[in-house]
């Protein structure tokens, strides 16, 4: 240790290690012991829900908040890892050589040849974690490698959504087409009926989420999180020290998208469905609503805010079928324009934030400052830009 | 101090689900009975029973299934007025499907398992009854779904009280044939209904000697059907056969209207415009065009005029009422026939009691099938008057059986599967 | 040769009516960089406005002129209220105006189903409108030909004005150097009201003649928006006309793609098509070559 | 053997028919502290932007024997160039030491970015002593005071191990004493590197250049020490119109600045 590391900043870093310590083990009682207890199978399989939607949270609080990429389009990603494993669960389910019986309804030519590979488990399995990262990874070299960035790359991200949308509906003997995949009967040989390996999935989307969350803290407080704020602040300050924006962007957005696939995934099983309605455009900036609102620079603001959403999209639309348009309109308004650091950025977690803020230092840099708003620049216009290249 | 306290609580969590995962296993697939199915949690020991209504009462379809829901609330309203079912009072759950085929699924699922209902009545969409149907299925449930569509299914668990394809479909072929045509341009969105009407079409086509000329599929939303439009005038075929859904409807038809085309010149048949898309074409856009359905609100009989008038005092006098929301009204009265010829509320009584179950509805008399579930009625072929009302045209001889998996067609044999 | 007349029309066609939907998000995301998602229920007011101006006035030709400087008004102030409320907060943080602005449009369509219903609703065009007209043995809809010189007028009054009038010359001033403008004595908090008011204004008269083609429901706009903004991008940021020609070529591809395949894939190869051009030009059509001194 | 020098050929940037930098040739050696100075508009920055891949340009400018031309800007960081900018860019949500930590960064391998930064790298503590921002190693950059800034934008250019070092301004806005302070530290770094400042404060010029290029619509109008610049005709006719004058008259304009 070097004597310029102060005494102050390693005992506060002591102090936000053991924060979030206890913040992980909260939150692991609360999922693993208090929730099963206390909620019924079907409040708890909407529980597994929201948390599908909160792994990508935590993607889009990490190339949003972070690395400063509005991305539009996680639903691409999010139905890549969904509609590969209800692929595989559709072919599980039919049987060696089987046609699932969509298929069979309405079509007479059997299995696409580009299904069969996810007849196998352990192909499925792989392809979800490599897929969508290996998409986004693509399209973000070619993307910021060109410079394409600010709204130009929301825009991009939101036509991709679109256009995956029309694919899968355009394509029903392949894709169920605006039904989508559902009827599953087994999950990797065990039966979805049963409430027993139901809530088996629960917990295996807990621990998923954990272990997201653990993945993205230590990304957040590394080198390359601090590395990837420089590049969202000023992109182009951070090229004229020697690094290649492109890749530690492209590097966030793939980790991000991997995120969103394992979501998908997972969605499938709990959900028992998985459609073209799941994916487009309005579910794509649905997402980023409780990431907004929890606070898209945070670790854990982006995970609140989707769960929170997403239950209050389920209790509201109950009641108010109507109203729950006009709040989360509202919503998006209100946080967006006056509380740009969503609710993370409230006096009344301020406290909390300060603590977790010592460990991570930039949301330390965010409250010494004094403003509650930590905005980034998400699309910098540099005094010294100088003509566009 | 450890060096990465981060690796390895993730590497601990990894492990804790892996050890959750394996140590607690339920039922396997290949399991006798597959694990065990939920026990109902209807409730019939009070003076009134549950029932749930679950329509999109927002987003896209929100414009055709708040009509339904009004039917269905007429239809408990009268019931619940001459004294119930079996003596209960129906106690309703509404709930909104928002348009989305997974909140059906997952509305579905809390109305059964959350609100305990009897049965549940409602969906539009081919995708939302695909949706809810697993749901139905694995927790032995009832549905009761009220639209036409595209056939080949049956499910001991769904009434299906809207049309099957050889009700609809293929009658109106037959009325097309009949008045001469030989050619025709199928129209459709993209999506699974037109795309399996349009199979239908083109074997009966074969078998009957008609020509068919083209076939275009429209993403659902499209605006500009110019290029379409042009294709169908350029084909020349004497009728056009159109399964376009929703907006694309408005647009199609301005676009063939602009292009000088007429019900005169070329009419296009219709199988999912009924009495309020009408306002939203415009009358003057698609007046003279025939469409097919089972009811119209134009129908003289004693039953639609009681129905007709009974919902107008509810909603307003300048409403209509359309087949689907017909079809609905109807499947209320055709459980509650159900309930009471079982005696029971229980759901295998109800299945069990279902076969000839018999109703005076607003369309005519309709008899449920007990083997395929679907019901007997009559197809009627209408056409669009200037008031934007649908008069009858042309009528089946009698209720039509219905015949989802079209085995009674030899030409329809190898459609499905 | 009647396929590539037709065509043709019908590329040119859908532009302009691209291009009627793309002007003001031209001016707006062009010109001040907000991200106007709420662009497409503006559309959606002014063909809502239309609708009101038949059920008051009555006659169709009529009520369709009156309809077009209403619907102006509507949209830009719509867009007036917009800005001033929320946007002016949020010029420094450009993409955060996508979110605030999609949940202005959530609510505008909820609105809409609330006040006019959720079902459509017709605006019966004129009979001058109605119909074909033949050419040469070709037949054009009339109500196309109309947009076709509506879009045109549009941009020649808007480049003109920019070009001329002192208030376009603010706004281009305001646009290139906004320090420059105000210490010029130039209210650039006016300056982009009123470039507001125009863009926001100019949606509105994109719905009047969107009565023409298609249903009037509050889902209207969501089935513009993505093919305004990709008219912009592609045009090149700050370019009318980068925007006219961005239409116009989508247009054509869009119809003539739609012709050899189908509605579904030509959607899909468009968006695939703009996604390699922005590869090769990531600044549009026209790149703006500008060397800021600042 | 001296490879490290900056050697610019016919170096020319043309904006839509504009040409801002027109056919330069300069040559600037390791050991050279060089200041570019000419009137608003000469060129100055674009010049720098070119050399440091931010501009298209066209001619050659080489750098240790390699062309820098149509390199991208990251790669010719790397290959030891580094910049400042007129105004401090730091990043402004990152504390002091997260800022020089990443200027000093960009050779680091994949498995050190992934891991959390223990301590204080040497090179890191070094440069904050020298541009006396220790004390704020944990301060956001946003909340530093202006000078405080370009300080900062200094030390990273120190930690990123530039061997051609370009300033913009680097002095504007600081009190005497910064100025004296950055003054000496550029003539301590320019002894083993090649250092080229953009600079209006004539005072400040005075004082540190080792040698000066005037620069006039794109075009070098004059070259070598001080005192000859101050004595070129041509240079005094650009700062104070056609005419003769005395070396005086130019002093006095030149030394207050234009």
């Amino acid at each position: 240790m070097s004597e310029f590391d102060t005494a102050a900043s390693r005992v506060s870093a002591l102090r936000g290690r053991w924060a979030v310590l206890v913040g992980f083990g909260v939150a692991a009682v609360l999922l693993f012991a208090v929730a099963p207890a206390v909620l019924t199978s079907f409040r708890l399989g909407l529980l597994g829900k929201y948390l599908c939607y909160a792994m990508v949270a935590v993607g889009i609080g990490l190339a949003w908040g972070r690395g400063g990429m509005l991305v539009l389009g996680q639903g691409v990603f999010f139905g890549i890892g969904a509609y590969l494993m209800a692929m595989h669960l559709k072919l599980a389910d039919a049987g060696a050589d089987g046609v699932p019986d969509f298929m069979a309804l309405i079509s007479s030519s059997g299995v696409p040849g580009w299904w069969e590979p996810f007849r196998s488990g352990w192909v499925t399995l792989v392809a979800i974690l490599v897929l969508p990262a290996l998409l986004a990874a693509l399209l973000g070299l070619a993307t910021f490698r060109r410079r394409v960035r600010g709204a130009y790359f929301a825009i991009l991200s939101q036509a991709l959504a679109a256009a995956f949308a029309i694919l899968l509906i355009g394509n029903p003997t392949a894709t169920g087409g605006s039904t989508g995949l559902n009827n599953f009967v087994g999950f990797f040989g065990f039966s979805l009926r049963d409430p027993v390996n139901r809530q088996m999935l629960y917990f295996i989307a807990a621990g998923v989420l954990l272990a997201m969350l653990l993945l993205v803290r230590q990304l957040m407080v590394s080198r390359y999180g601090e590395l990837l704020v420089a590049c969202r602040d000023s992109e182009e300050r951070v090229r004229f020290l020697g690094y290649d924006p492109a890749t530690v962007k492209t590097v966030a957005f793939a980790v991000a998208a991997m995120m969103a696939g394992i979501g998908g995934a997972l969605f499938v099983p709990i959900v028992g469905i998985i459609s073209p309605n799941d994916v487009g455009i309005v579910p794509s900036i649905g997402l980023l609503i409780g990431v907004a609102i929890g606070g898209r620079t945070t670790l854990a603001g982006p995970v609140l805010g989707a769960i929170a959403v997403a239950w209050a999209e389920t209790s509201l639309s109950e009641q108010f079928p109507s109203g729950w348009t006009y709040a989360q309109g509202l919503m998006f308004m209100l946080v967006v324009a006056f509380l740009p650091g969503g609710l993370a950025s409230l006096g009344a977690v301020r406290g909390l934030r300060r603590k977790i803020a010592a460990a991570d230092p930039t949301v330390a840099a965010e409250t010494a400052d004094g403003d509650p708003a930590p905005v980034p620049a998400t699309e910098p216009r540099h005094a010294h830009g100088g003509a566009q290249a | 101090m450890s060096r990465f306290p981060a690796r390895r609580s993730a590497a601990t969590a990894a492990v804790l689900v892996l050890g959750l995962a394996l140590s607690a296993c339920g039922s396997r697939v290949d399991d006798a009975g597959g694990g065990a199915t939920a026990e109902s949690c209807v409730d019939t020991s009070g003076d009134s029973v549950k029932i749930g209504f679950l329509n999109s009462r927002s987003g896209t379809m929100a414009i055709s299934e708040n009509t339904v829901f009004n039917s269905l609330e007429l239809a408990a309203t009268q019931i619940n007025a001459a004294g119930g079912v079996l003596g209960k009072q129906l106690e309703i759950v509404a709930e909104d499907g928002a348009s989305e085929p997974t909140v059906f699924a997952e509305k579905a699922d809390k109305l059964i398992r959350d609100d305990c209902v009897a049965a549940v009545f409602g969906g539009w969409t081919s995708s939302s009854r695909k949706a809810m149907l697993p749901v139905f299925e694995s927790n032995d449930a009832l549905l009761f779904y009220p639209v036409q569509y595209e056939g080949l299914e049956s499910s001991e668990n769904i009434f299906y009280t809207g049309a099957t394809t050889n009700q609809q479909i293929i009658p109106a072929l037959d009325y097309l044939k009949e008045s001469g045509v030989t050619s025709l341009f199928l129209v459709g969105s993209d999506y699974v209904f037109p795309q399996t009407a349009n199979k239908i079409i083109k074997a009966y086509a074969e078998a009957n000697g008609i020509e068919v000329k083209g076939e275009e599929y429209a993403p659902l939303g499209h605006t500009d059907f110019a290029t379409i439009v042009a294709k169908v005038r350029d084909a020349g075929a004497a009728a056009v056969f159109n399964t376009l859904n929703g907006d694309s409807n408005v647009a199609f038809f301005k676009e063939y209207k602009n292009l000088g085309l007429t019900a005169e010149t070329m009419p296009v048949l219709s199988v999912s415009i009924a009495e309020e898309e009408v306002g939203g074409i415009g009358v003057d856009n698609i007046v003279g065009q025939p469409v097919a359905w089972n009811y119209y609100q134009t129908i003289a009989s004693p039953a639609n005029e009681k129905f007709v008038a009974d919902f107008k005092a509810a909603y307003g006098a300048e409403k209509v009422t359309s087949d689907p929301m017909e079809a609905a009204y109807t499947s209320l009265y055709l459980w509650k026939g159900m309930v009471e010829k079982a005696g029971s509320f229980a759901v295998p009584d109800v299945q069990a009691a279902a076969d000839g179950v018999s109703f005076e509805a607003p369309e005519g008399t309709v008899t449920v099938n007990g083997e395929n579930h679907h019901i007997a009625k009559t197809a009627l072929i209408g056409k669009i008057g200037a008031d934007g009302l649908i008069y009858t045209e042309w009528s089946s001889d009698g209720p039509i059986e219905p015949d989802p998996y079209l085995k009674s067609y030899p030409w329809a044999s190898g459609l499905a599967g | 040769m009647d396929v590539l007349v037709t065509q043709v029309f019908n590329g040119l066609s859908g532009g302009s009516i691209l291009l009627l939907a793309a002007l003001g998000l031209a001016l707006t995301f062009g010109q001040m960089g907000v991200i106007n998602m709420a662009h497409g229920e503006f559309i959606m007011a002014g063909a809502y406005t239309a609708f009101v101006m038949q059920q008051v006035l009555g006659a169709a030709g009529l009520s369709l002129l009156v309809s077009l400087p209403m619907a102006f008004l509507v949209g830009g102030l719509l867009g007036v209220l917009l800005e001033a409320t929320l946007l002016r907060r949020m010029y420094h943080r450009p993409l955060d105006t996508l979110l605030v602005t999609w949940g202005v449009s959530l609510i505008l369509q909820q609105l809409a189903r609330d006040v006019f219903g959720t079902a459509g609703v017709d605006v019966p065009a004129p009979g001058w409108l109605s119909g074909p007209v033949e050419v040469l043995g070709f037949s054009f809809p009339r109500s196309r030909l109309f947009i076709l010189a509506l879009a045109i007028a549009a941009v020649v009054a808007l480049s003109l004005a920019l070009r001329l009038t002192p208030l376009g010359r603010r706004i281009r001033a305001t646009v290139q150097n906004r320090q420059l403008a105000e210490s010029s004595g130039i209210s650039t908090r006016r300056t982009d009201v009123l470039t507001f008011f125009i863009g926001s204004g100019l949606a509105g008269v994109a719905g009047v003649v969107l009565t023409l083609m298609g249903s009037i429901s509050s889902n209207l706009g969501t089935s513009y928006i993505v093919d305004a903004f990709l008219v912009v991008i592609v045009g090149g940021i700050g370019q009318i006309k980068g925007a006219v020609i961005a239409a116009f070529v989508l247009g054509t591809v869009q119809s003539w793609v739609e012709y050899s395949t189908t509605a579904s894939i030509a959607k899909v190869i468009l968006l695939a098509l703009v996604v390699a051009f922005l590869q090769a030009r990531p600044q549009g059509i026209f790149q703006v070559r500008t060397r800021s001194l600042a | 053997m001296n490879a490290d020098y900056l050697e610019l050929t016919d170096l020319t940037v043309s904006f839509d028919g504009f040409v801002a930098v027109d056919h330069v040739d300069l040559t600037v050696l390791q050991g050279d502290l060089r200041f570019l100075i000419g009137p608003n508009g000469a060129g100055k920055t674009t010049l720098i932007d070119a050399v440091s891949g931010l501009v298209p340009a066209t001619g050659r400018a080489e750098f240790g024997g390699q062309d820098l031309l149509g390199r991208k800007v990251h790669r010719i960081a790397r290959m030891g160039v580094g910049r400042t900018f007129q105004t401090a860019t730091v990043f402004e949500e990152l504390s002091v030491l997260q800022n020089l930590d990443i200027a000093a960064g960009s050779g680091r391998s994949a498995w050190t970015l992934l891991r959390r930064r223990r301590g204080v790298p040497p090179s890191v503590a070094e440069a904050m002593e020298t541009v006396g921002l220790t004390e704020l190693a944990d301060t956001p950059a946003g909340i530093l005071a202006h000078g405080q800034k370009q300080w900062l934008e200094i030390g990273m250019l120190l930690v990123q191990d530039a061997r051609l070092l370009m300033l913009d301004e680097p002095v504007a806005g600081m009190s005497g004493e910064e100025k004296e302070q950055t003054g000496h530290l550029l003539r301590r770094i320019s002894a083993d590197t090649t250092v080229v400042v953009v600079e209006h404060d004539m005072d400040f010029m005075r004082a540190f250049a080792k040698s000066v290029t005037v620069l006039h619509a794109g075009k070098v109008l004059s070259e070598g020490s001080v005192a000859q610049v101050q004595a070129d005709p041509l240079v005094q006719e650009v700062y104070l119109g056609p005419g003769s004058h005395t070396a005086e008259e130019a002093a006095i304009v030149l030394g207050e600045g234009v």
